[in-house]
């Protein structure tokens, strides 16, 4: 096996006549901390989507662990060790806490969906306190901590955190950038999609920056931040 | 169907639901009083009144194992309820079965219709598949009406036999037990599916299937087993319906208010838990049932749809939501 | 003419007045369904009440029915607008519309019949409209007038409507509150008031069909069955949202139906038609006429 | 409108309580225990057009008995509920009427639907039972204590649609095509399986024969491919709503037949008889009584007589020519039964019923083995000289003629049908 566990390919995306993404090509490897940044309508989210399998149709292709992806459908790819966090979170409102966890433990099929597994994942966010409440007892921090929790319940390779900390606090974002680097050192992959430039400079070791649906610059983050093109796509809005 | 019903965990929640054994030992009491209690008053009136009621039990049971726990809205209760009686009649004339193997039929016929309507309609959401399951209650319809075979739109007799099984002391009584065990079989199966990872899986995908999906839940899979289950199950409750009235006719097997009681039902009880359906349907048949013989004017059809309006605006978890704050 | 002809011109002709009827059925409902999202399965039943209190009033007063149906159309909007507040203040501000709002509006349908039939009884209601005798020759073409007037002043109703929602300020408001609630709060407009009274108006169009529904046959409370079906289907097919689109697929409808009835027997009918509607929701479920969403 | 509900709800209460006999009214004043006369009666829901006829013409019966002192001394009672017009509330309501009400006689609603859920309850319990608008009801159950009020006879097939041939071949020229419809529906398939039989038996050219779907809006496509087919004459089989569409649909497609017409039950009613009008002259309609001097029984015109007054007052069918005779006749077979036996014996009132003939308000009738009538009296009118939409001219005689059978014959055919024009 490689130390590629994700390899995208010439991913494209096409809404009627408008382009929303177009020849993608990404490698990530094994255990590291990837930053995916850009404008707004750049084309983020619809790469998150077309690599967690919601569109089904799109241009080009993922390989993930060596295998390809195409025809996996969401849940097939979760399985795999695909996680990825919804940019608001969705929580599962008529489940509990708890409950929210056990769905991923019983489904992703990696483990047994134990009591015990379901209050280890919550205490890793900090939820067990709140095991048994309903989601919309939570605040906004609980919520995208319960909606990490929920990805991390998959044991995934790759996870992706779609803008987790948009709207949080300073120290907000500093717990979720703890819980982020305690699973990264546990072996996780992860790409970060986030507008929050502090928090994605403090966490990638590489930036990948969409413009206009095209990858524009790929790299170390000191030296992607520092190119013309870059600057101009963030301050030119 | 093997991964899906597995025994539930232990639930996190205070647990103040009995265990299963309990729950079983229950279940055989309450029906035992009832049978005797039945045999007790003698009263031909009185089976019937229990039929009527328990066949509501077991149909609103099931709609609600699709519209309650995963959140698809079936307003062709009616058709399924329709084709188990008519699976009755069709497999009766032609094998000269009685009543209790043409129930199994009758479950696998309504398990291979809800298959297919989920085939077919399962990728549309909401309102479209809540009209599709009407349009298929419409095409179910002019197929049973141009099949003279079950006597089209004639209707078909269904002739009681003559002698009584198991030493009841009548067809009406016979009748009822069986009804009864169905209400009972179908609190059971729907009770097993919400303790179990299926129950779990379509409670997720009720609140946010893209969420669900990226949890790992395979959507598809679970609501083509929730739709097979549903329909047999409301096939089910519609087999024995030949033989409660003798003759049978599309009109009022198709009959619309087949379609508003299983949703009515569950929804006054509460969708969240099997008892949400039983209560509502008992209480919801039997008001029914009582003003048909008492003020016994069209004024009894308005109790359903009052009640139900006034419930959805003011109770929207049911009768259950009333004593339970949570969910 | 060959007579083959002259029945298709004229099944064709007799579908798209019938189809004209279905359109003023299903205007309203695409403002609900298709644009506000309020799945109200009431509204045959609705204008099965608008046809029995037109046939009353009708009998009282012998003012032209279709002309009763406008005059009732503020009494019916006020309805609707009080309709909108009892589903907003329990489903939508709860989040609750998709069971819930479903249940309710069948809970409201029911009421509405047996209202009905408490009220004015089971049997067939009918007016005589003046023009309902007539029928215009165009060669080989009939065309009965009881079809037509109704047809053309729904379309013009809906033509109206149409231009309401294009040109003026309110009516941009409800196209946009299709599209996107939060741009009208941008806009400092109350999407409340907005779609109180765009449900208020599809009521109102309710009314006015009734009316149509009443001069082209009897009716009686339970008329409205036979339309659920039909004109949800003809919504969906039209693109939800497209009042152009539901005119175009009711029209459509109503010329399948005869056609089919014409050259291959009633019976046909229906299932062609709804297989038409099966056909679309599996292949383009964004509808025939509707914009990719 | 105010008006209008709260008569509708007076009708509510009406029909909720159970009809207390006039025992004030009483001459011979009746005595004792009543007697009391359970069944299901179509109030609400798609039958009830005819069912609330049925039940006024009970109620006058009811007054009428017990104002000449009841039945066997004792007064009658009617004990009814509504079965909405579904046929799965009717066992219920038949137990709850014969063990919990103890009922000491049954009859049944109006129409097939309503009849045959009952049968098995009542059939149970051994009662007679005296139907009304049943058809073919008892051809599966073969229940001896069974007894049709219809007057359509137990040979459908071979003679529902004879009176309508029998004129058809009188006419000169002889026709030699004919086009069927009919709804798809119960009743409707026994009438068009009768037509079709009989065509065949006139060596008729069938050009069209068609089903048409309850849910059909719109009947100008039925009309126009049966005027593309051209046949001599027409054949139809239709409800209320739909013959209206279709006589509107014929009136507008200038339809012109040397015959036309069949079972299109419609202007049995009378607001449809008003609304058609004069597109209705000509029409050539299956019938079961028509006030014409040729079928006057002692009581037929006091029974209308009575009728109108209250139908006004209650809303529901205003001349009362269809159900209501009927209704009564059905009562009076089982009153004249139990005057006959003397007591409360249900196999006795059975044999009664086979064994005697009874005179009622629609004329003699007697029972064969399977309860139908013996003699079948399937009425062929026809409307003529209809002008306007008012309605005394359809109180008089001559507007409705009987064309068939013979034996009540008090008008000669006219033709074409030319839907008014």
């Amino acid at each position: 096996m490689s130390d590629v566990v994700l390899r995208a390919h010439a991913v494209g995306k096409r809404f009627g006549g408008f382009t929303a993404l177009s020849g993608i090509d990404l490698e990530v490897r094994a255990g590291e901390r990837l930053g995916l940044i850009g404008p707004n309508g750049s084309g983020k989210s619809t790469f998150t989507n077309c690599l967690a399998g919601a569109f089904p149709s799109h241009d080009g292709s993922f390989t993930f662990k060596d295998a390809p992806l195409a025809g996996l459908k969401p849940h097939q790819r979760a399985r795999q060790g695909l996680a990825r966090t919804f940019q608001l979170p969705r929580p599962f409102r008529g489940l509990t806490v708890a409950e929210n966890v056990r769905v991923p433990l019983s489904f992703g099929g990696r483990g047994a969906a134990t009591m015990e597994s379901a209050m280890a994942c919550l205490e890793s966010v900090d939820l067990a306190g709140k095991a048994h409440r309903m989601p919309k007892e939570l605040t906004q921090v609980e919520l995208r901590r319960l909606e990490l929790a929920r990805a991390t319940a998959l044991q995934p390779e790759l996870l992706i955190v779609d803008e987790a900390m948009a709207g949080l606090s300073h120290t907000e974002v500093d717990q979720i950038l703890a819980l982020l680097f305690r699973l990264n050192e546990g072996g996780t992959t992860i790409i970060m999609i986030e507008h929050v430039m502090r928090a994605v400079t403090e966490f990638s070791q590489r930036l990948a920056v969409l413009v206009a649906g095209r990858k524009i610059a790929d790299g170390p983050p000191a030296d992607v931040l520092a190119l013309p093109a870059v600057e101009e796509a963030y301050l030119g809005r | 169907m093997s991964d899906a019903i597995i025994p539930a965990l232990p639930r996190p929640a205070p647990p103040r639901r009995l265990g299963h054994a309990g729950f079983w030992l229950a279940a055989a009491a309450a029906a035992a009083i009832l049978i005797l209690a039945l045999r007790g008053m003698g009263s031909e009136y009185a089976y019937f009144a229990a039929t009527f009621v328990l066949q509501y039990v077991v149909l609103a049971t099931a709609w609600n194992i699709l519209g309650g726990y995963a959140g698809y809205v079936n307003f062709g209760a009616a058709a399924f309820f329709a084709a188990g009686a008519y699976t009755t009649v069709a497999v009766g004339k032609a094998f000269g079965l009685g009543l209790l193997p043409c129930i199994g039929i009758a479950a696998m016929v309504g398990g291979a219709l809800g298959l297919g309507t989920g085939i077919l309609t399962l990728r549309l959401r909401g309102a479209y598949f809540a009209i599709a399951t009407l349009c298929l209650s419409v095409v179910l319809q002019t197929f049973i009406v141009n099949w003279s075979y079950v006597g089209g739109s004639r209707g078909a007799y269904i002739l009681r036999p003559r002698d009584v099984p198991f030493g009841f002391d009548s067809y009406g009584g016979y009748l009822c037990a069986v009804v009864l065990v169905l209400a009972a079989a179908a609190i059971a199966i729907a009770r097993s599916i919400e303790v179990s990872r299926l129950g779990l899986g379509l409670a997720a995908l009720r609140d946010d299937e893209a969420a669900a999906e990226a949890a790992g839940v395979p959507t598809l899979r679970l609501k083509l087993i929730a739709t097979s289950i549903s329909g047999a199950m409301m096939a089910v409750a519609g087999a024995p319906l030949p033989y409660l009235g003798s003759y049978i006719e599309p009109t009022s097997a198709f009959g619309l208010s087949y379609a508003v009681n299983a949703i009515a039902m569950p929804l006054i009880g509460g969708t969240a838990s099997w008892a949400g359906p039983l209560i509502g349907a008992v209480l919801l048949s039997s008001l029914q049932q009582a003003a048909t013989v008492t003020i016994s004017s069209a004024a009894n059809l308005l109790i359903v749809g009052v009640v139900l309006v006034v419930f959805v605006c003011v109770a929207p978890r049911g009768i259950i939501g009333l004593f339970r704050r949570r969910r | 003419m060959d007579p083959d002809l002259a029945l298709l011109l004229n099944g064709v002709v007799s579908g798209l007045l019938l189809g004209g009827l279905y359109a003023a059925a299903a205007a309203g409902l695409s403002i609900s369904f298709g644009m506000l999202d309020v799945v109200n399965i009431a509204h045959p039943a609705f204008m099965v009440l608008g046809a029995l209190i037109v046939a009353l009033l009708w009998a009282a007063t012998g003012l032209d029915p279709l002309l009763l149906s406008i005059l009732l159309a503020p009494a019916f909007w006020a309805l609707g607008a009080g309709l909108y507040v009892i589903y907003h203040h329990f489903f939508e501000r709860r989040g609750d519309e998709a069971i819930q709002g479903l249940a309710f509006f069948f809970g409201v349908m029911f009421i509405v019949e047996v209202g009905l039939v408490l009220a004015v009884g089971p049997e067939q209601h009918f007016v005589d409209a003046a023009y309902a005798a007539t029928t215009w020759r165009l060669g080989e073409i009939d065309v009965p007038l009881r079809m037509l007037v109704p047809a053309t002043v729904a379309l013009a109703a809906i033509g109206a409507l149409a231009l309401f929602l294009r040109h003026s300020f309110t009516g941009r408001a409800i196209a946009a509150v299709a599209q996107d609630r939060d741009a009208l709060r941008l806009l400092a407009i109350d999407p409340i008031r907005i779609k109180r009274l765009a449900f208020g108006i599809s009521l109102a169009f309710a009314g006015l069909a009734g009316g149509a529904l009443v001069v082209v046959q009897p009716v009686d409370a339970w008329s409205g069955h036979v339309f659920i079906g039909r004109v949800f289907a003809i919504v969906i097919m039209g693109g939800l949202s497209s009042l152009g689109g539901c005119v175009l697929a009711a029209l459509a409808f109503g010329v399948v139906e005869n056609v089919t009835a014409s050259f291959f027997g009633p019976s046909w009918s229906p299932a062609v038609a709804f297989g038409c509607l099966l056909l679309v929701l599996a292949v383009r479920p964004q509808g025939l006429f509707g914009r990719m969403a | 409108m105010e008006g209008l509900s709260r008569r509708g709800l007076g009708h509510a209460a009406l029909a909720a309580a159970i009809t207390v006999p006039a025992m004030a009214k009483a001459q011979t004043a009746a005595s004792g225990p009543p007697i009391r006369i359970g069944y299901s009666m179509s109030l609400s829901g798609g039958l009830a057009g005819n069912g609330r006829p049925a039940l006024l013409a009970h109620r006058i019966w009811a007054e009428d008995v017990n104002a000449k002192g009841g039945l066997l001394g004792r007064p009658v009672q009617l004990v009814h509920y509504d079965d909405q017009s579904t046929g799965a509330q009717v066992p219920g309501i038949y137990t709850k009427l014969i063990d919990v009400d103890k009922v000491d006689l049954v009859i049944s609603g109006y129409a097939t639907a309503i009849i045959a859920p009952a049968m098995p309850v009542v059939m149970q319990r051994q009662m007679a039972f005296v139907s009304l608008f049943g058809t073919g009801v008892n051809a599966d159950f073969k229940y001896d204590r069974y007894f049709s009020i219809n007057p359509a006879g137990s040979q459908v097939k071979e003679t529902f649609a004879k009176g309508f041939f029998d004129i058809a071949m009188a006419m000169d020229p002889k026709p030699r095509s004919i086009a069927l419809v009919n709804l798809d529906s119960d009743f409707h398939q026994r009438t068009a399986e009768s037509a079709r039989f009989l065509a065949k038996e006139h060596k008729l050219r069938v050009v069209y024969d068609r089903a048409y779907p309850p849910s059909t809006v719109d009947f100008s496509p039925i009309i126009r491919s049966v005027q593309a087919a051209r046949p001599d004459i027409v054949f139809v089989g239709s409800y209320p709503p739909d013959t209206a569409g279709m006589l509107r649909a014929a009136s507008e497609l200038r339809a012109n037949f040397a015959l036309f017409g069949g079972p299109m039950i419609g202007p049995h009613i009378t607001a449809q008889k008003l609304q058609l009008g004069p597109i209705l002259n000509n029409l050539v309609v299956w019938d079961v009584y028509a006030p014409e001097p040729t079928l006057q029984f002692p009581g037929t015109q006091a029974l209308i007589e009575r009728y109108q007054p209250l139908a006004a007052k209650e809303n529901t069918d205003a001349l009362g020519h269809y159900v209501p005779p009927l209704a009564y006749a059905q009562m009076q077979v089982l009153e004249q039964a139990v005057k006959r036996v003397g007591r409360i014996d249900q196999a006795a009132l059975a044999a009664d019923m086979h064994a005697n003939s009874f005179d009622t308000v629609i004329g003699p009738l007697r029972f064969d083995a399977l309860g139908e009538w013996a003699e079948e009296r399937n009425l062929y009118t026809q409307y003529q000289g209809i002008q306007g939409n008012g309605i005394e001219q359809f109180r008089k005689a001559g507007t409705q003629v009987i064309l068939y059978p013979p034996r009540y014959k008090s008008g000669d055919l006219r033709t074409p049908y030319t839907a008014g024009a």
